[in-house]
């Protein structure tokens, strides 16, 4: 029970932090609006989706290093072949996309479970051979996206009758929140996702409960895979192209999961935290943009904040024990 | 079906575990595999010069997976390591324009002890975990790295003879990093094998608890871990700063992936308590090889980089089979 | 009889590299049959288990169910095939509550609350985190788990070994009906009392071969002894503990003092004495404190009142290491707590050797090889697995936690339930050792869930009800119907029966 | 009469050539006086990075933008919304295709065709090259490949004996030309991606015969042109001091003087050793006082003002 309350509260904690930060932004420049409200949920789709795709395999024990290159080989894919397509043509290459991701993630768990590899080698190795295919798909940054696809992240949703808030409501906040939960939700609630849980927390006592162990790490990949995918159909829908190398996408994700609360290790946690944590992770970014602190102290300051609240964390935790 | 008493092992099984109960040789043996191959692809490239380079640049990457090997044995990673090596090689090339190398050299580690300190303690006091304490104070070291290098933009940077002659010489075709690097490896196997610290790592590694309950201070071990592990890091970047000779701001940084692949493909656990420097060492050599061989070959970027990964992903997977006692 | 078996194993072969863990093991098992399956520590009875319930495979072997043959590759098609396993570890996903443990295996949860209550533990919230619960309960809820499904065949790996005298008693209970309403048990048990209590027939392993079947009868228990151990035999007859032996009280100032220890609210007011060359008994039901006693004492956990004293001096713990500098050392009941699995038995052994920053050095090979082999010899350790520890069997991986403070030479020994799943002759083993250990003049505080031990091995019984020290007893009156009282926190004297003990064994010891 | 502030966007940290690019935007923005404040964005990520970066510094409303590009396509939408917010947009050192975006660049397909021309040349027009280029999938690189295969398709004798992506790392670089060269094979000349210190110092340590090297305007590698016997070379100028021009560029368009074209391209020149004019200018060029990785073409005629200690400072407005 208490450790019920102690994980929701972490999240609640990351949430209030969230909160007092954007007063903060609020107090910095007075301007601070809706619009930039926009940029910062379309600053974070790409990453929160890198997270969740971290987060599914965190929880069932595993780590993922090749959610970049996933992330970028979906991306080059998509821009490639949308590159001089019409716009209907999208309507195809999305769901190949996403298939492909999930097809992609599911190879990464079956080489798991059929060589014994440990997970962080498999999908170091998977990170070249994606990053590599990428290459291949794309030698430089280029392709095109369907102007349609494009627009589902820009601008806001309209609410008859409420603009005020629907300012406040972008697209891209839609988008995810939907693809998210759509997820997540039904995986939570199944037995597919108690398995997931299980496989993290342990793996002997799983298997010995009946859990088809091998089955539901696949499929944990899989959907980290397809998280992947959507990540790096962000990226294409944000930047308009495709680019072969990945971004800093790897261990951002690693860092967010941990700030939001879930045990690399497997076994605890939930989405929710690691998302607020990817939002919180780019609120301070602008604001350090924002308060035009030197560039080479920011990355002192990132790490700092990082560091500090993962140990105030471990602070809390070991207080709460006594 | 009925059971005679014991059947003869065939050859096959008494093979396996003649190679399980040393894991060296199958290591031993996949190296050579792909020396073979790289002679077949281009004869003649097997000569005492590539073997020299070859051995040149596998010994900064033994080192930092030294390194990793040691903190993964407890359970940890130190991804810091690049980013201290990158900082006592860049400190240090920059001090020696005003210093002796020795103080020069000193400073340069000074760093590297408070990194390794830093990650201690967060680790072992705090119970951060290993890859997010690292993974930031490899930030915070970068940040402070770029502030330093401002300060010393006017006053160029030197590599002293000395370092250069460690990193890249060669003595009867043997190279002189040798005389750091043997030391520093009998060092770490020791220390591993027979003394006390190393005894402890294994245990914090497998079962924390108990390692307390047998007397054991968790973070005294980690801390003393984290710290050797951060100035063996330096170590190495000074070693690698007289191969490069050229300091940039991020001379060491792309050792650090494969530093953790070499410490794994010589058959230590990430999970903590497995594993040993010697097969980390041929790990080294393996990745070393291995790029060696995608360099040579004429394909495309892309069919590169995934052949790596398959080969990366092949190489361990042998290896576990092969030791794997069942 | 003419029933088919309704499970019928033959020929049973497992080789874990050099260890033949199984050589030819057959198993047995008529319907509405409770089947003891026996052997010595390393016989090989855990390992069969597994291959019943698919946990491993064979190398060789054939398994009948119901006269088929069945492929059963994993604990799910076990559990399909009507056998439902508790293994010898608990078995609940660590960072699941139970609720979810249930929904996981597909446990209806009314039948499992109810079987809970009926094994004795009536307020268990299913909301609760498994990591946070207790060993003894974790083991219950595996049982009641198992029983939920009403399975054909429910195999038990030394269930009540971890358990407190109640709950033990409950858990035959439960299964002695298994029996009667035509379910077959496979129950794995060191306990003979437990054995000729419930069982019907008995197969008994040797060193990974079945060495015979025995029906159940008075008398058997000698047999199954000698079958059991074999050659062995001449080592483990049994030399009751006589008065001769009794600590000399003569010494004044004791080797341990505690007075008013409290523990949260677990432990309150704790005072006694451990004088020096005594054995003292600890003897508690499920949860009354002991945990939180041992855990104080070896310096885990803080008490927040009280005092200890050492030799005189008063001490306070803030880590193991400080008790084990104080000469006090903490062998835990469950023995995954103090192992380190992956290493060898020798490093296990030697592990506090070098935990002061002082003998972080060189390690003298010799000298330390030396004193871990003598204490492998006296514990008669099984070495054949010694290159990880996590290849024992699990009564060897028991003796190891102990070898290691013998090999310290640890002044005070903190037993919490040493001889849990140990077999009879290593028993006996572990008596004789903790008595010697006394005749050094060490002083030993030895909880045990197992009441009979008491008379054997100790000097004084401390009874521990509600977290405060209900009665000491001086060995001579700790019979076990006695002691059964005491553990209720009834007072001396009182005459009620208590439990399934009182009743097996209508001996005239046990009823005044 | 300070006014101004100016945002700048940069996603590669760490590498000579981008810091000396923002101590010039800095030195350049204090040598003006026309800028109050600096406000930069500088790190290693991707295009969808510096999308944010940009975004936060609309957010923060800046003057003007300037901002070195991570690719040309993939940050218009952020570079349009800033045009639209009537903020000033200079791309330097690569174009971008956002059309409202004034753009002064270093022509990198000139870059390396200027390079492997004379390259061509000195190898008398014949004979094996290794081609050592950057890092695979990067814009720069592609664009400096075109110029590289054009002057390649002018010299039908060359032969590219080996090609590799040193991904502008100095270790890799010297652990590829060390492989190569231990492969036996015979080549007449490398050209480089600016990685061009480590492959002269490898060549040197390993006693193979010396053939000329194209690199960059590094000061380790003019340093080396300068002084290593029998090394013959040229280095292809890159200025980072390009960001200068781009804050100058900038400041011009915010004062109301707007430049002819949307694009001025700064044009590379080539020192080389082999010609006595050319090492007089190598050597007016060379700066030992400079770090290695830093290229010595400090600044640019016409559009940088500030002076060398300016710039080595690297200290903007305000600081
Ligand atoms: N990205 C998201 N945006 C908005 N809501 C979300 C998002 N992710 C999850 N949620 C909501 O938050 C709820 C809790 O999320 P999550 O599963 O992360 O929590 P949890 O702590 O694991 O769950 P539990 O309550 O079982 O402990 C979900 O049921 C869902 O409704
Ligand atoms: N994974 C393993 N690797 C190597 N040997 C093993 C392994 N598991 C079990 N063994 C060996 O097999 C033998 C039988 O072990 P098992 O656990 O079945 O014994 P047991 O009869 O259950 O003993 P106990 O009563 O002590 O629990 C032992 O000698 C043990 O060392
Ligand atoms: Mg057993
Ligand atoms: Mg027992």
């Amino acid at each position: 029970m208490t450790r019920l309350v102690r994980r929701q509260g972490w999240v609640a904690g990351l949430l209030v932090l969230f909160v007092v930060l954007l007063v903060i932004t609020r107090l910095i420049q007075p301007g601070y609006g809706s619009g930039d409200f926009g940029s910062l949920v379309r600053a974070v789709l790409p990453y929160a989706f890198a997270v969740a795709a971290q987060t599914i395999v965190v929880i069932a024990g595993g780590i993922d290093l090749s959610v970049g290159a996933m992330m970028a080989l979906t991306s080059v894919t998509a821009a490639s072949m949308m590159d001089g397509a019409s716009e209907e043509y999208a309507l195809f290459v999305v769901p190949f996309v996403l298939a492909m991701g999930l097809v992609l993630g599911a190879v990464n768990g079956m080489l798991i479970v059929v060589t014994r590899v440990p997970d962080i080698v498999v999908t170091l190795a998977t990170l070249f051979v994606l990053q590599g295919a990428a290459l291949l798909v794309l030698g430089a940054p280029g392709g095109a996206v369907a102007e349609w696809l494009r627009a589902t992240i820009i601008g806001t949703v309209p609410i008859p009758g409420l603009p005020g808030i629907s300012a406040w409501i972008p697209k891209a906040l839609v988008l995810l929140v939907v693809c998210l939960c759509i997820i997540w939700i039904p995986l939570k609630r199944s037995k597919l996702g108690l398995s997931i849980y299980a496989i993290g927390s342990s793996e002997l006592a799983a298997f010995r409960s009946g859990v088809p162990v091998a089955r539901t790490k696949i499929i944990a990949y899989a959907l980290s895979g397809l998280f992947g995918a959507m990540g790096g159909l962000a990226l294409t829908m944000s930047t308009g192209i495709g680019a072969p190398i990945p971004g800093p996408y790897l261990l951002a994700s690693v860092a967010a999961v941990v700030l939001g609360g879930v045990a690399l290790g497997g076994g605890k946690g939930g989405l929710l935290g690691p998302i607020v944590a990817v939002f919180v992770l780019r609120l301070v970014r602008t604001d350090l943009t924002l308060l035009a602190i030197d560039p080479n102290v920011t990355a002192i300051i990132e790490g700092a904040i990082m560091v500090a609240v993962v140990m105030f964390g471990a602070f809390i935790t070991m207080r709460g024990r006594q | 079906m009925s059971i005679s008493a014991i059947q003869p092992v065939p050859f096959g099984r008494r093979l396996k575990r003649f190679m399980a109960d040393r894991p060296l040789i199958p290591l031993i043996i996949l190296l050579v595999m792909l020396v073979v191959i790289l002679q077949v692809l281009r004869p003649g490239i097997v000569n005492e010069r590539w073997l020299a380079n070859t051995v040149k640049f596998a010994i900064p990457l033994a080192i930092l997976a030294g390194c990793q090997t040691m903190t993964m044995l407890t359970g940890g990673i130190d991804l810091s390591v690049g980013t201290v090596a990158t900082m006592s090689a860049f400190i240090m090339a920059t001090q020696v324009v005003n210093h002796d190398p020795a103080v020069a050299i000193l400073i340069a580690l000074v760093p590297a002890v408070l990194i390794g300190l830093v990650n201690g303690i967060g680790v072992g006091v705090f119970r951060v975990h290993p890859l997010i304490m690292t993974l930031g104070t490899s930030l915070i070291g970068t940040g402070c790295l770029q502030v330093y290098q401002r300060t010393v933009i006017a006053s160029g940077a030197k590599i002293p003879p000395f370092l250069a002659w460690l990193g890249t010489g060669l003595t009867y075709g043997v190279p002189n990093a040798l005389l750091l690097f043997v030391p520093i490896a009998v060092l770490i196997v020791f220390t591993l094998n027979r003394t006390g610290f190393g005894r402890l790592l294994y245990a914090v590694g497998d079962n924390e608890g108990a390692a307390r309950l047998s007397g054991v201070r968790y973070w005294q071990v980690i801390t003393a871990l984290y710290v050797i592990s951060s100035v063996l890091a330096g170590i190495t970047g000074l070693l690698y700063i007289g191969l490069i000779k050229a300091p940039s701001l991020s001379l060491a940084e792309p050792l650090v992936l494969p530093s953790v692949a070499a410490a794994v493909i010589g058959g230590t656990s990430i999970f903590g308590g497995r594993g040993g420097y010697t097969g980390t060492i041929i790990g080294a050599l393996i990745l070393t090889v291995l790029t060696t061989l995608l360099t040579i070959l004429q394909m495309p970027e892309g069919a590169r980089r995934i052949l790596f990964g398959l080969i990366v992903l092949f190489v361990t997977a042998a290896y576990l089979r092969i030791i794997e006692d069942r | 009889m003419t029933t088919n078996p309704l499970l019928d194993a033959t020929g049973v072969v497992k080789t874990y590299g050099a260890v033949v863990a199984l050589r030819n093991a057959s198993l047995s098992v008529l319907p509405g049959e409770v089947h003891a399956l026996m052997g010595a520590n390393g016989a090989g009875k855990s390992t069969l288990v597994k291959i019943l319930t698919g946990a491993i495979r064979a190398d060789a072997g054939h398994i009948l169910i119901r006269g088929e043959a069945r492929d059963v590759r994993s604990p799910a098609d076990a559990r399909r095939a009507g056998l439902l396993p508790v293994y010898q570890e608990p078995s609940l996903i660590p960072d699941l509550d139970v609720a979810s443990n249930l929904r996981l295996t597909g446990t209806p949860v009314e039948p499992f609350r109810a079987w809970v209550r009926e094994l004795g533990i009536p307020d268990l919230d299913i909301r609760d985190i498994a990591r946070d619960i207790p060993l003894a309960v974790l083991r219950v809820l595996d049982l009641a788990r198992a029983l939920a499904v009403e399975p054909d065949v429910l195999l038990l790996d030394e269930m009540t070994a971890a358990l407190p005298a109640n709950l033990a008693e409950k858990v035959l209970e439960v299964v002695r009906r298994q029996g009667d309403s035509g379910r077959s048990v496979i129950f794995i048990s060191h306990r003979f009392v437990e054995i000729s209590a419930l069982c019907d027939r008995a197969t008994v392993l040797r060193d990974g071969e079945t060495v015979g079947v025995v029906d159940i009868e008075p008398g058997v228990e000698e047999r199954i002894v000698e079958m059991m151990l074999g050659a062995r035999i001449e080592k483990t007859r049994v030399t009751s503990r006589q008065a001769s032996q009794a600590a000399s009280p003569g010494d004044s100032r004791p080797r341990l003092g505690v007075a008013n220890l409290r523990v949260g609210t677990k432990l309150n007011d704790v005072s006694f004495d451990l004088a020096n060359g005594e054995v003292a008994g600890v003897v508690a039901l499920e949860g009354q404190g002991q945990d939180e006693l041992f855990a104080a004492l070896a310096g885990s956990i803080r008490p927040s009142g009280g005092t200890i004293e050492v030799d005189g001096q008063p001490v306070r713990f803030a880590h193991p290491a400080d008790a084990i500098r104080a000469g006090i050392a903490y062998v835990p009941g469950d023995r995954t707590e103090a192992l380190t699995m992956q290493r060898s038995v020798r490093e296990n052994i030697a592990l506090p050797f070098s935990a002061a920053l002082r003998n972080w050095g060189p390690i003298n090979m010799r000298q330390e090889g030396s004193r871990v082999v003598s204490a492998i010899e006296r514990l008669q350790i099984d070495t054949r697995a010694q290159r990880e520890v996590q290849r024992l069997s699990g009564g060897n991986q028991q003796k190891v936690t102990i070898a290691r403070w013998i090999a310290a030479e640890a002044q005070t020994v903190l037993c919490f339930d040493p001889t849990r799943g140990i077999d009879v002759g290593t028993k006996q083993e572990i008596y004789k050792l903790l008595r010697e250990l006394a005749d050094q003049g060490k002083s030993v505080l030895f909880y045990t869930s197992e009441l009979e031990e008491v008379q054997r091995v100790c000097d004084r019984v401390i009874v521990i009800f509600g977290g405060r020290v209900v009665d000491v007893f001086p060995v001579e009156l700790a019979d076990e119907p006695a002691l059964m009282r005491a553990a209720y926190g009834l007072p001396r004297g009182a005459k009620e029966d208590v439990g399934i003990l009182a009743d097996i064994h209508s001996s005239p010891v046990a009823k005044p | 009469e300070a006014k101004y502030t100016i945002g700048i966007s940069n996603t590669v940290q760490g590498n000579g050539w981008r810091e000396e690019m923002i101590c010039a935007m800095k030195a350049q923005a204090l040598a003006s006086g026309e800028v109050t404040k600096l406000n930069i964005a500088h790190r290693n990520t991707d295009a969808a990075g510096q999308l944010e970066d940009i975004r936060n510094l609309i957010s923060a409303k800046v003057n003007a933008i300037v901002v070195n590009p991570a690719d040309p396509a993939g940050i218009k939408s952020a570079l349009e919304e800033a045009t639209k917010a009537g903020i000033v947009v200079v791309a330097v050192d690569q174009a971008v295709t956002e059309p409202s975006a004034y753009i002064i660049s270093n022509n990198q397909e000139q870059y390396a065709y200027l390079g492997a021309k004379w390259l061509f040349q000195q190898m008398g027009g014949k004979g094996d090259v290794v081609y050592m280029r950057g890092a695979a999938g990067a814009s720069a690189d592609s664009d400096r490949d075109k110029g590289f295969k054009k002057a390649l398709a002018e010299f039908p004798d060359v032969k590219v004996v080996h090609e590799v992506f040193t991904g502008w790392q100095q270790d890799q670089g010297k652990q590829q030309i060390l492989d190569f060269i231990a492969t036996g094979s015979p080549f007449n000349g490398i050209w480089t991606s600016g990685i061009d210190n480590v492959i002269v110092d490898a060549l040197v340590e390993s006693q193979t015969p010396l053939v000329p090297v194209v690199g960059a305007d590094n000061a380790g590698f003019v340093g080396q042109l300068n002084s290593v016997e029998g090394l013959v070379g040229a280095a292809v100028t890159n200025p980072g001091s390009i960001g200068g021009a781009g804050v100058t560029l900038a400041l011009q368009i915010l004062n109301g003087k707007k430049p002819a074209e949307q694009t001025v391209l700064v044009e590379p020149q080539l020192w080389e050793n082999a010609t006595e004019e050319g090492k007089a200018k190598l050597k007016g060029a060379a700066d030992p006082s400079l770090s290695p990785e830093w290229p010595v073409s400090i600044s640019i005629p016409d559009w940088t003002t500030y002076t060398k200690d300016q710039i080595i400072a690297c200290k903007g407005p305000g600081e």
